[in-house]
């Protein structure tokens, strides 16, 4: 246990500042519960899957600046799929889009490979590409999502046999998001894929030495990230109902999780958990904020500030975990 | 070795740039036949191995295996066809821990633990980050690595350059097991010792080029250092005889430096020994008895947890490389890409501690610089026909640059951490008096080898380093090579401890 | 009784016409006396991220929310969630298309047409017009160009020389009509939708002749159409301070009256400065005093009761 | 054994060899290039005029770049110098009927550079990520500049004569700002060749523990980094808003992505240890040609994106074939 938290003292960390912004915000808004517990995870959403998106890369030695351009992409292609059609034939807009982010990432994979361009300058120009291709399936936000698909975010989940008051604290939107990271997180962390991605973001020269392919996984990571991406660009028109051509803030938000949740930008080091709960406390830090009714403006100084002093205690904690 | 060869390699090149590695080289190995691939630094061993093992493409030439013609893409196709190499720098990956480096490149996991064992790496952790691990041990795991997928043909560049002498011996006793099993080896080393004991025939390589092959017994050596530098040399000992004579001491004079009772976190407790301007005063020590620490605390990267250091008879304390830099003491660590900004030119990489302090931060003055850093690659003979980028340089080039910067910038206390390491003969010959000749002008060099040979070489005396203590501290006329490896195995007769203390307080003549 | 509190959310950051929108709402809630607090939500954000503001002022307890809202339908969930709560949800500026709640919006379709129609009368029916949009796959930019797309129609001679998206800034606009006048095709008269001083500027820089321009009621726009030699436009008024009149409509509400109609649509004004009623309305709008980006209709007569003060110096209740 | 010489190499190769140890020759080469396709988009465009305007437009693109060379050199990156140098010109264009323009210019490079300094000592004393810190950063910057507004709405402002004039003005046909420029641009060429702070600029990037071992003490490198960094992004700030003639309160936001985006198309690495300014110059001429090209090509929006992205693809992509070992 204490060699656990030892060699996951960042993820520890970062547990302990949501536990107390937890223990804050009911300490601010004592009517904060299940049904706030449930708007914080459905905001965490899109979030938690573009950080997801970019943490494959950053690990694997890359970087994608087109996350958000890619879930506007899907987003846009989802809503205008679904526009007037059957609530079954939603189920196969899901999969296609899916696909569709795939590819979309497998097209970034490629172009880095096959032009030999750094990764930061292929998907800064692919940012502007999947933005405009967003604009040609859309020009304006519009389309529609099924209602079941909108519903699979709303309440808790329901569960038989287990009274309400149980369930009432697992908001489905949550679930959604655990089941989707965990189908995708848990086989790639177990293969060799995975491990291969792990090995080319932390040295690609000795990775090659060891007989990974490496063009080949790097095609693979970012074809994962464009998955998460398209999960993303889902939840987003899930949520809206619609889907919206302009690219939200995920692009920041992502990179700011990625390295706030304990990923090494150049790779090879770091795990999908962190990141996700640097999204939740990012989130949890503006609910505080709205509920403590401060200045909109002083909100941004104070939002600023949290993020820059929890990297800073971070950081001193990670010295001591060193020292001792 | 009348059979037809197992592997055969005929009019390789490989130019990198304008730099011309390989011009024609060539070589064949037999099926059961350790052949050794000597040449200085620069010659072109370790681009051969490369090609040879699908790292990199040849410009032009012909590779057969068993006769067929031999095109791999990669490394992992070099392995399918039994050739395996472990190359000069570690290849495991160092954010995965030991188990997945196994799991991503196939190796059975048994057979691997089985060869740590035999080469005399115990309590190895499965789940050990490899970052963590240090160099030694990372040689042997990927030397384990290599050996447990039971290869046709063995490479091995530069396999025992890190390795302290006890497990070079291991090393040595596991790969002659190798032709015993009709296996055979391609072995790369500066150590002519290695390759006496060792080889059956050794390929030279002299600046891209092979120029012969000589069967290794009596006498082989001094042909193969003439093949290798293209003219006759003087051995090691005239010229070392000829600038190291030992100093008189005087024990009035207060000591360059003086270590009291040293200790830093659990590895290094208690050291204490002295040492006085122009003197060279080796460290001995096995792998991990502490010295890694004592050198990181004396060049001031880590704070002692108890004891003093004393320079010219006055305390101090370093809280940063900086200070212990200030005050004299430069560090050349042991790994040289610790030390070197690869991307940059050999200029820049000399000159750079001139402007450490923001005082220096202004402009520079271009011709004072070259000035100052052509004298040390003067003096260092680097050959810097690849200078642009130091990671274009042979390793034993770059680990002059990690000197050269120092002989640049003035030093009075040189704290070198195994500067031999993977040098060749010639450039250790260089080196040797250098250290000699900077002592001789006035500066103090603490030196840590682990080639033990080097201490009578080069040292006045030697520090024994056993279990983070001084165990013995030893005369460099009695410094042969058994009696060090007793002591560095904690093996003195008598109180280790006390003599190391009275020889702290009272240095012996 | 002061005892309402009001929650706000809004999308964009760092624009004079926000700002001024959130100052009149800060304004009117303190001018009314019957607020207690405000609650703003205020960043640079998306529909999902504006969901995400609504409830958690729907968990801040909130009586009535004032949005401007990122999307006609991409907020309509969260606004569902808090009318079900009884809360009341006025929104300003832009239309929402759930039902339950009150809009009070400028109509921006109108804004378009009313300003083109004037641009191509003004150029004499014929011509080419230079047509810089607001922001790609934005609503408002959508329902503007209907509005201008439906005043072309009307002149069938005139056509589109060139269409860019200025993405509301100003720096963009500036660079683009300064390389379109480098290449030195002739035009007959520029469009903008919003993003106007810079266009001026561009044209008085390059020593080029004016043609007619047409923006909004920036007050630098106002003050060049008042005062640079040569320059016909025409500023189409957006009025910043229909927050101010939607926090009107949010206290009504909840005092209890409702209004006629679920939609108010605030139709816009277009000065000129062709004819002299038009000169003196400019002359009466001008105020060099405010920020070149605020738009100088402050106020909206019969919506907002606070003073120029009171919006300038931008303290809500208890501030 | 035949001795292949150093000399017999094909022109081909040759040239290569030159472009590949002159990187700057092939990126001025692809700027040409872009004009040439732009001058036949839209033939007469290449004139006096065009070409001012382009250079006015690119020197705060250039400037901005310059931080982020300078940051990305030690593998770090600048996201504050955005609203860094929007709050140095908001302060000066709401402060000089106060205090008078060199007054106000002075006033208005201090919040910059102590947004620099606090980059710094974030950075270099408390390790904190760059992006993370200078994310942090901009957002509080952002947010004192709103404060800041709020407290100044009724002064109203004014952009500064002077400022005006190197901003747009033009004397024999030459951008004034060059005047700022050029000397600006010299000075960061000459420092990061030629002085010692350049040299650890590029050591700390590569091999930070190298460099600690040469006796470097890497905070204060970084402190005065940030610091230089905040105050480049100020004058940028002061020329921006003497360019635009509109002081708001996003005014030279948009060009942040951009300045990344000219140092890494200009060849410096995000990673740290490569880089050069004269490079990143060109890579933001590149980006303000290819922003025109946008303006001029006559197509949907979404299509003319996608052309935009494809353009620096290609054109970089071209860039790295050219330059590439063997
Ligand atoms: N990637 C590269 N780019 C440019 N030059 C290179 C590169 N790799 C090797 N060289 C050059 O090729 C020559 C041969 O290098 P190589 O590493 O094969 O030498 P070596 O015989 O292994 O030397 P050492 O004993 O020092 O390891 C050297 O001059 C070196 O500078
Ligand atoms: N002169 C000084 N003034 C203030 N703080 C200092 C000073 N010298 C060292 N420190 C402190 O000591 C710590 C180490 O900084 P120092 O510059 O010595 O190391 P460094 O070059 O940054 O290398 P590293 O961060 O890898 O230890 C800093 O975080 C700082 O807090
Ligand atoms: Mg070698
Ligand atoms: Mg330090």
């Amino acid at each position: 246990m204490i060699r656990f938290l030892r060699s996951h003292y960042w993820l520890t960390g970062l547990f302990a500042i949501l536990a107390l912004l937890l223990v804050l915000t009911k300490i601010i808004q004592p009517e904060y519960g299940a049904s706030g517990l449930d708007s914080l995870a459905r905001a965490a959403l899109p979030f938690a899957f573009a950080a997801a998106a970019q943490t494959v890369v950053v690990i694997a030695g890359g970087i994608d600046l087109s996350i958000a351009s890619m879930m506007a992409v899907t987003s846009v292609t989802a809503a205008v799929m679904m526009d007037g059609s059957s609530e079954q034939y939603a189920i196969f807009v899901v999969v296609f889009v899916l696909c569709l982010g795939a590819l979309m990432g497998t097209i970034n994979g490629l172009l880095i490979v096959l032009t030999r361009v750094p990764d930061i300058v292929v998907t800064l120009a692919m940012l502007f590409v999947w933005e405009g291709v967003a604009l040609m399936i859309l020009k304006a936000p519009g389309g529609a999502a099924a209602e079941w698909l909108k519903g699979l975010l709303v309440g808790p989940l329901s569960i038989p046999g287990i009274p309400a008051s149980v369930t009432v604290w697992f908001p489905k939107s949550l679930i959604l998001l655990a089941v989707c990271l965990m189908v995708v997180w848990i086989p790639f962390r177990r293969s060799r894929f995975g491990l291969s991605v792990y090995a080319i973001g932390s040295n690609s020269l000795a990775a090659f030495r060891t007989g990974v392919a490496v063009n080949r996984v790097k095609v693979g990571a970012y074809a994962m990230a464009g998955l998460f991406a398209a999960m993303g660009g889902l939840v987003l028109t899930m949520s809206t109902g619609i889907g919206a051509p302009i690219p939200g803030p995920y692009l920041l938000a992502s990179v700011a999780a990625v390295v706030l949740g304990g990923v090494v930008l150049g790779g090879g080091r770091g795990g999908l958990l962190g990141p996700i709960v640097a999204v939740f406390i990012l989130r949890l830090v503006r609910t505080d904020l709205t509920f403590l009714a401060v200045d909109p403006n002083i909100t941004t100084i104070v939002e600023g500030t949290i993020m820059v002093v929890v990297v800073m205690i971070g950081g001193l904690l990670a010295v001591r975990g060193r020292r001792s | 070795m009348a059979n037809e060869p197992l592997l055969e390699a005929s009019g390789v090149v490989k130019s990198f740039g304008a730099v011309l590695a390989l011009r024609d080289a060539s070589m064949q190995v037999a099926a059961g036949e350790i052949v050794a691939l000597m040449g200085a630094n620069g010659a072109g061993k370790s681009t051969l191995v490369k090609i040879l093992t699908g790292a990199i493409r040849p410009d032009a030439g012909q590779i057969r295996i068993r006769g067929r013609d031999h095109r791999v893409h990669s490394p992992a196709e070099a392995r399918q066809t039994g050739l395996v190499p472990v190359y000069q720098e570690p290849s495991l990956i160092p954010d995965l821990d030991v188990a997945a480096n196994l799991r991503l490149s196939e190796t059975p996991v048994e057979p691997f633990l089985k060869w740590v064992e035999e080469l005399g790496i115990s309590g190895l952790r499965l789940d050990e980050p490899v970052h963590r691990l240090p160099l030694a041990t990372l040689r042997i795991l990927d030397l384990a690595r290599a050996l447990a997928s039971e290869p046709d043909v063995l490479l091995l560049d530069e396999m025992t350059a890190a390795l302290p002498t006890d497990l070079v011996e291991r090393v040595l006793k596991v790969v002659r097991r190798q032709c015993e099993l009709d296996r055979s080896v391609i072995y790369i080393s500066h150590r002519f010792s290695e390759i006496s004991s060792l080889c059956d025939r050794a390929t030279v390589l002299r600046d891209g080029l092979t120029v012969g092959t000589v069967d290794v017994g009596p006498g082989s050596e001094e042909r193969i250092v003439e093949m290798m530098l293209g003219a006759p040399v003087k051995s090691t000992e005239e010229i070392v005889r000829a600038t190291g004579q030992s100093l008189p001491v005087q024990t009035q004079e207060t000591p360059r430096l003086r270590v009291r009772n040293l200790s830093s976190g659990t590895k290094l407790s208690d050291v204490s020994f002295e040492m006085r301007s122009g003197e060279v005063l080796g460290v001995v020590a096995l792998e991990g008895q502490g010295q890694d620490e004592l050198f990181e605390v004396l060049a001031g990267f880590e704070r002692p947890t108890g004891g003093h250091i004393e320079i010219d008879g006055r305390d101090v304390r370093f809280h940063h490389p900086a200070d212990a830099i200030a005050a004299g003491h430069v560090y050349v660590p042991g790994d040289r890409a610790d030390a070197l900004l690869m991307q940059r030119s050999v200029r820049e990489n000399i000159a750079l501690p001139f402007y450490a302090r923001p005082a220096r931060w202004g402009n520079i003055n271009m011709g004072a610089e070259k000035t100052r850093v052509d004298g040390a690659i003067d003096r260092l003979q680097i050959d810097t026909r690849a200078q642009g980028e130091v990671q274009r340089l042979s390793g034993g080039n770059q680990q002059k640059v990690t000197i050269a910067r120092w002989i640049a910038a003035g030093v009075r206390t040189l704290l070198c951490f195994d500067p031999t390491r993977g040098i060749d003969i010639r450039t250790k010959r260089e080196i040797y008096p250098l250290l000699r000749e900077l002592a001789a002008q006035g500066s103090s060099v603490l030196l840590y080898t682990s080639e033990l040979e080097e201490v009578q070489l080069a040292c006045d005396r030697a520090v024994v380093i056993f279990n983070g203590r001084v165990v013995d501290i030893i005369d460099a006329q009695d410094a042969d090579e058994p009696t060090l490896m007793r002591a560095a195995y904690g093996l003195t007769n008598g109180s280790a401890g006390e003599r190391a203390g009275d020889n702290a307080e009272e240095p012996r003549p | 009784a002061s005892d309402y509190t009001i929650g706000v959310s809004n999308t964009v950051q760092g624009n004079g016409w926000r700002e001024e929108m959130v100052c009149a709402m800060k304004a009117q809630a303190k001018a009314s006396g019957k607020v207690k607090s405000l609650n703003i939500a205020h960043r640079n954000t998306d529909a999902a991220g504006q969901l995400e503001d609504i409830r958690n002022l729907i968990e801040a307890g909130v009586d009535a929310i004032v949005v401007n809202p990122a999307n006609p339908e991409g907020i309509n969930a969260a606004i569902k969630e808090a009318t079900d709560k009884g809360i009341v949800v006025v929104a300003v500026d832009q239309a929402v298309t759930e039902p339950s709640a009150y809009v009070l919006s400028n109509n921006q379709e109108e804004y378009a047409y009313l300003g083109a129609k004037w641009l191509f009368e003004e150029i004499g029916g014929k011509g080419s017009v230079v047509y810089m949009r607001g922001a790609a796959g934005a609503a408002a930019d959508d329902d503007r160009d209907k509005g201008f797309k439906r005043a072309l129609a009307e002149y069938p001679d005139v056509k589109v020389a060139h269409e860019v998206f200025t993405g509301w800034q100003q720096d963009q606009g500036k660079q683009q009509i300064l390389d379109y006048i480098a290449t030195g095709i002739p035009f007959d008269g520029v469009w903008t939708s919003g993003i106007d001083n810079v266009i001026v500027d561009a044209f008085v820089e390059s020593d080029v002749p004016l043609v007619p321009i047409v923006g909004a009621d920036n007050a630098g726009f106002v003050g060049q159409l008042n005062s640079v030699d040569g320059l016909v436009g025409a500023a189409v008024t957006n009025p910043g301070s229909v927050g101010g009149a939607g926090v009107t409509l949010a206290i009504q509400l909840l005092d209890g009256d409702k209004p006629d109609a679920q939609t108010v649509l605030v139709d816009p004004q277009l000065w000129e400065n062709k004819t002299d009623e038009g000169k003196a309305q400019l002359a009466a709008a001008a105020d060099p005093s405010l920020d070149p980006e605020w738009p100088v209709s402050i106020m909206i007569p019969g919506w907002t009761t606070y003073s120029k003060d009171d919006i300038i110096a931008c303290k809500g209740p208890g501030e | 054994m035949t001795m292949p010489a150093q000399d017999d190499l094909s022109i081909a190769k040759r040239v290569r060899r030159f472009l590949r140890d002159h990187p700057l020759v092939p990126l001025v080469v692809l700027l040409i290039g872009l004009v040439v396709v732009l001058e036949i988009m839209r033939p007469g465009i290449f004139n006096e005029r065009w070409i001012g305007n382009t250079i006015k437009f690119a020197i705060p693109l250039a400037m901005l770049a310059a931080c982020q060379t300078l940051t990305m050199l030690t593998g770090g990156i600048d996201l504050s110098v955005g609203i860094a140098a929007t709050i140095s010109a908001f302060v000066v264009a709401t402060q000089v009927a106060i205090l008078g323009t060199p007054g106000a210019i002075a006033v208005s490079l201090i919040p910059a550079v102590m947004i620099g300094i606090a980059n710094g000592i974030g950075v270099g004393l408390f390790r904190v990520h760059p992006l993370i810190m200078t994310l942090g950063t901009g957002l509080i910057g952002t947010g004192c500049l709103q404060v800041y507004q709020r407290t100044v709405i009724a002064t109203g402002s004014s952009v500064p004569e002077i400022l005006a004039w190197l901003g747009t003005g033009r004397t024999y046909g030459a951008p004034n700002s060059l005047l700022v420029f050029l000397p600006l641009a010299a000075l960061i060429i000459y420092a990061l060749r030629r002085t010692g702070f350049g040299r650890l600029l590029y050591a700390i990037g590569e091999n930070e523990d190298a460099a600690r071992l040469a006796g470097v003490r890497s905070w204060q490198v970084i402190l005065a980094l940030y610091a230089l960094s905040g105050l480049i992004a100020g004058i940028t700030g002061l020329i921006y808003v003497g360019l635009i003639k509109a002081p708001s309160l996003s005014l030279a936001v948009p060009l942040l992505l951009p300045s990344v985006a000219a140092a890494v198309i200009g060849g410096t690495s995000i990673f740290g240890g490569r880089g050069t300014y004269s490079g990143t110059i060109v890579g933001a001429l590149i980006l303000t040609v290819l922003t025109t090209m946008l303006t001029v090509l006559q197509m949907p929006e979404g299509s003319r994106r996608i052309m935009f992205g494809l353009i620096i693809l290609v054109v970089t992509a071209v860039y790295v074939r050219i330059t590439e070992d063997s």
